[in-house]
């Protein structure tokens, strides 16, 4: 997130939120959300799904999944042509508004609708109140990134922000909220096959031999290494022979989980360490167990970079270790320097000499401080709330051009269904953890599959409860449930639930950049089991 | 007395007790931030605060249950007193095993809460002491003057904006100091649909409110608890008021009172 | 084109006062309105606040709680319990928008056939009045 | 006896709220919010509410596991990352360096982050280093 979480409630005055569903897959940051609209903020949502959020927005646009490029570019040719752009931070902060403006010159809103379905006029509102209602925050998810045009929706959102001057100030800003407790930590910290801790590319000379020294060793190599997805192809041809998870689930969460298996089913070895039995763990040779959140002491960074202290207040169950200690104790076992640690504070301080964005982090100033926001260079350095704030970190922002292209995978006469998938309040992620919380459980202990009641007259259901869900990758069973919150011709599953899991069903088609998988768009057909 | 006065003048209170008792539940902040403890002989007293407040009465419960012999003090301000004039009714907390060590609350803290008795009242409890002046009573929820100005359709809009908000945290139950039943109405698929946010119709608020209707203390930890920000006590105070002026009960006021809706007319 | 509104009435009736008073009415062919569903409870004291917020929940226009006059408990007192809770949560009701009206306390001995066609009648027709709930709620 | 509360950070979604895990004698027995919190100022989620209903959950691994056959069986840690070490060696002698892959974890902590990624990079020397970042 370029801004902060607290920003939203003291600060924003309009809210974009797209493909998130914010109340539930991020509760506390829609607390935020609520609280401003109190005061009077202007709340704008543009999802597939009437999701709860919606329903409390000022204004709610339901485009077809995967035409993101399209509604966005359709925002800024109002924005421009209303003059409603900030000519002076376009002037002075900016670089490339021209090439950007020959696109988005072609997306007038009666040509966005016809490509969206969203009502020309929806549109034009829209944008008019995202850029007369400054600072205006975007807040998106995973409904913006899982796409095979994935980064052409966050530049396009990019652009959006820079066009209405809303980076660089608090309350405004580009804010995708991230989904896991550390994902932007595991990212940050080098958990990444194209660069080093703090984004050091694994393909500088110079931050090669930065680590080299640091870790006291020669040989790094410079090739960009694999994604999970490219990982579990890798495997499946032989290249990749052996594999060590810590605490994930490929075989729920990835796209086209059949396939996964039998490719992750071809390793030589595999290593899983986790804290319970998971769908991976039954593939392995070596499961390790390793210890939950409230076992052992480290450090968390949320979704606004801040960095956390994660405290432990019980011991972790039978023999299982802490994750740091088993990494530790297998460093040494490989006869490798550097894994001789007594604590994670003492990794923190070896962190803090390669990562320069955490430069500044120690556990007593997390102690006394409660949290610091990256980048905090150094030990008297108070953290950064919001990013951009005089310049753009490569100087001046660069506008992109970017053209509407279709989904991978689209409804035909075959499958002529959009399958979305995604979170609930309830449940989390692969259910690990949550459908082993009674409480949690209890509200949502089966999966379903979302859908308009015409769709379901359309198909003949007339009353039948259950359906098969089928795509070219597979099938599976759940109950249905008939809502008008979502967008005829779109299905939602939630993919928590491995007794029906939606990634049998979805696409692996990559976006071509980032290599994060299409989940949010493929195509089924939907048959009633009688 | 000011309100580091009052602090010194608790914490040597504590002090002066602690050899009695097995130990005294407060607040505690220390570097990393501020919860409920339970203050022991030995332990560093200055660490002793009055705010921000949590329901301290749970915890005493807890601690009674854990230790059915054990004698606890509580530092209890008038909120957290009314809880466990409750709660003991409930048969929650045993006052016989507990030391009251009431506080009471500064003007300001009055009026932020809109709390008409801000000042511990101690009568009825055997072991009990009170710190600080009384102050005045907070000026009432401007909402519950609007109130009776209100249709009934204009409520229901208020209302229905309100729960639409709603993100079944069940947050407004678990910091209750009054919700302390095993099985919970609010969990029970026959009368609150599982796993459906902000339903059409609101069972849970309306189930919850009921029940708090002759509970209710007035503490707000509910309110403060929301991810929503839903005025709930403006509802639950609603209730209040008529418990008291339809059966004569004022929630908290009286260790000896009976509690209404359990009781037979002739009582 | 409206429909001719038929309220949906949920009526709790105590088995050994109200319910026996229905079935004499009954018997004695009174004229008793088909828009009540009646539901056997053991006493009006048994019926909680959580059973009355369901029925209106399912769809019930109006809800009737009938019990033995105070006095005539068959478990001495469960009634006194129902003449304190049956207000309250009228004021509850009231309170979030929804027409008290709409819940009704009666008392219907087992000889009172006339008075419990009398009662539901009124309420029927106060029912009538006040509207499909659906439309007052604004619920689909 | 002993009643305390230790401040830490829900293992849920990348809000970060802050919380209370109210400690009796060692055991952990509920949850409370942390009101000086920035972010989630005195309130959670129903899962917040609920991070530590798993901890205790029967179904935790407890002990290393060796895979034999179609089963596993318990192991030492000595045994299992003797075994995990000599593997990972042998296939990274054998077939190179990214014939090794690692994921690391959303879920773990930046210094065991750190530390994995430093294990697959300065003793593997590969950079086929990811987790669940795009799912």
């Amino acid at each position: 997130m370029t801004n902060s979480v607290p920003e939203f409630s003291e600060h924003t005055r309009c809210f974009l939120i797209t493909g998130s569903n914010t109340t539930e897959a991020h509760p506390l940051v829609a607390s935020h959300v609520m609280k401003a609209k109190e005061r009077g903020a202007k709340v704008i949502v543009v999802d597939p799904r009437r999701v709860q959020i919606a329903q409390l927005a000022d204004l709610y646009l339901q485009p077809r999944p995967g035409t993101d490029v399209a509604w966005l570019n359709g925002l800024m040719y109002v924005i421009v042509t209303e003059e409603l752009a900030d000519q002076e931070f376009i002037e002075k902060r900016t670089e490339g508004f021209e090439e950007m403006w020959r696109v988005v010159q072609q997306y007038p809103p009666e040509r966005v609708e016809e490509i969206t379905g969203i009502p020309a006029d929806d549109l034009r509102a829209a944008a008019r109140m995202y850029a007369q209602n400054k600072p205006a925050a975007v807040l998106y998810t995973m409904g913006i990134t899982q796409h095979t045009t994935g980064v052409d929706n966050v530049k396009c959102i990019a652009n959006l922000a820079m066009l209405t001057g809303n980076l660089g100030i608090p309350g405004g800003g580009v804010n995708p909220l991230r989904g896991q407790n550390n994902v932007q930590g595991a990212c940050d910290m080098g958990g990444l096959p194209n660069v080093y801790p703090a984004y050091q590319p694994v393909t500088s000379p110079e931050a090669k031999a930065k680590f080299e020294a640091a870790w006291g060793v020669e040989g790094l190599s410079d090739r960009v290494g694999l994604t999970v997805v490219e990982m579990v192809h890798a495997a499946g041809e032989g290249r990749l022979r052996a594999l060590y998870v810590m605490g994930e689930n490929p075989l729920l969460s990835d796209p086209d989980i059949q396939h996964a298996r039998e490719c992750l089913e071809k390793l030589d070895f595999l290593v899983v360490q986790d804290i319970f039995p998971t769908e991976t763990t039954e593939l392995a040779h070596v499961v390790l167990p390793g210890a939950a959140f409230a076992e052992k002491d480290g450090t968390f960074t949320a979704t606004d970079r801040r960095i956390q202290r994660v405290r432990k207040a019980v011991d972790p169950p039978g023999q299982a270790k802490a994750d740091w200690e088993i990494l530790c104790r297998l460093g040494q076992r490989l006869g490798a320097p550097g894994f001789d640690f007594a604590s994670p504070e003492e990794i923190m301080a070896e962190i803090t000499r390669v990562a320069p964005s955490y430069g500044g982090v120690t556990y007593e100033r997390l102690d006394r401080e409660g949290s610091l926001q990256w980048p905090v260079p150094a030990v008297d350095h108070p953290g950064t709330p919001y990013l951009h704030k005089e310049k753009f970190t490569r100087g001046l922002g660069r506008f992109h051009a970017i053209e509407f292209h279709e989904a991978a995978e689209l409804p035909d006469e075959e499958y002529p269904f959009i399958l979305t998938t995604g979170r609930i309040m309830f449940q989390y992620h692969t259910g690990t953890m949550t459908r082993r919380s009674p409480k949690l459980e209890q509200e949502a202990p089966e999966p379903y599959v979302e859908m308009h009641p015409d769709d379901a007259a359309r198909i003949g259901l007339d009353g039948i409860r259950r359906v098969r869900v089928v795509s070219r990758r597979g099938a599976i069973e759940v109950a249905v449930r008939l809502t008008e919150r979502i967008r005829p011709g779109v299905v939602f599953i939630p993919f928590h639930y491995a007794e029906a899991a939606a990634n049998i069903l979805t696409h692996a088609a990559l976006d071509p950049v980032a290599k994060i998988p299409e989940l949010k768009v493929c195509a089924v057909r939907v048959e009633p089991v009688p | 007395m000011t309100h580091a006065d009052l602090l010194d003048t608790l914490r040597a209170h504590v002090s002066e007790k602690l050899p009695e008792l097995d130990g005294v539940v407060g607040l505690r902040r220390t570097v990393v931030g501020t919860a409920p403890y339970l203050f022991r002989q030995g332990d560093d007293l200055s660490e002793l605060v009055l705010s921000p407040r949590y329901p301290l009465a749970s915890v005493v419960s807890l601690l009674q249950k854990r230790y059915p012999q054990a004698r606890f003090g509580i530092v209890a301000r008038a909120c957290d007193l009314r809880a466990l004039v409750e709660m003991a009714k409930r048969n929650q907390v045993d006052p016989d095993r507990l030391y009251i060590l009431g506080v009471a609350c500064t003007a300001e803290d009055a009026e932020e809460c809109h709390c008409d008795a801000p000042s511990p009242k101690i009568e009825g409890w055997p072991h009990a002491t009170v710190l600080g002046e009384p102050v005045p009573a907070g000026s009432p929820n401007p909402l519950i003057a609007e109130y009776d100005r209100m249709s009934l359709s204009e409520r229901w809009a208020f209302w229905r904006a309100q729960f639409a908000k709603c993100i079944k945290c069940y947050g407004c139950r678990n910091i209750c100091p009054e919700c302390f039943c095993e099985v919970c109405a609010l969990e029970d698929p026959l009368w609150v649909e599982p796993g459906v946010l902000a339903p059409p119709f609101p069972s849970f608020h309306l189930i919850r409110a009921m029940h708090m209707a002759t509970r209710c203390v007035g503490c707000r930890q509910c309110e403060l608890a929301c991810p929503a920000h839903i005025p709930l006590t403006v509802l639950y105070d609603l209730l209040r008021r008529d418990v008291a002026e339809l059966l004569g009960y004022e929630v908290g006021a009286d260790l000896f009172a009976a509690p209404p809706l359990s009781l037979t007319l002739a009582e | 084109m409206s429909e001719v509104f038929e309220p949906r009435i949920i009526a709790f009736l105590c088995n050994w006062c109200s319910y026996a008073g229905a079935d004499n009415a009954g018997i004695a062919r009174m004229k008793s309105p088909p828009n009540v569903l009646p539901i056997r409870v053991m006493c009006s004291g048994r019926v909680s606040p959580e059973m009355i917020l369901r029925a209106f929940r399912a769809g019930a226009d109006g809800v009737l709680v009938l019990g033995c006059h105070i006095g005539d408990c068959h478990y001495i007192n469960g009634n006194h319990r129902t003449a304190r809770r049956i207000p309250l949560l009228r004021n509850l009701l009231a309170y979030v928008g929804i027409n008290p009206e709409r819940l009704r306390l009666d008392w219907v001995s087992s000889a009172e056939a006339p008075k419990f066609a009398q009662v539901t009648a009124e309420f029927v027709e106060t029912i009538r009045a006040l509207g499909p709930i659906k439309d007052e709620l604004g619920l689909k | 006896m002993d009643y305390r509360n230790i401040l830490t950070i829900c293992p849920y979604c990348g809000t970060g709220c802050g919380l209370y895990l109210q400690l009796l004698d060692g055991e952990i027995v509920g949850v409370l919010p942390a009101k000086e919190h920035p972010v989630s100022q005195g309130k959670l989620c129903i899962k917040g509410w609920n991070a530590a209903a798993f901890l205790r959950h029967p179904d935790r691994l407890k002990v290393p596991l060796i895979r034999e056959g179609d089963r596993f069986r318990e192991a030492s840690w000595d045994e299992a990352l003797g075994l995990v070490a000599e593997r990972l060696l042998h296939i990274r002698d054998t077939y190179g360096p990214d014939a090794v892959g690692f994921l690391v974890s959303a879920r773990c902590t930046n210094e065991e982050n750190y530390l994995a990624q430093k294990l697959a990079r300065a003793v593997f020397k590969t950079n086929n280093v990811d987790h669940c970042a795009r799912l």
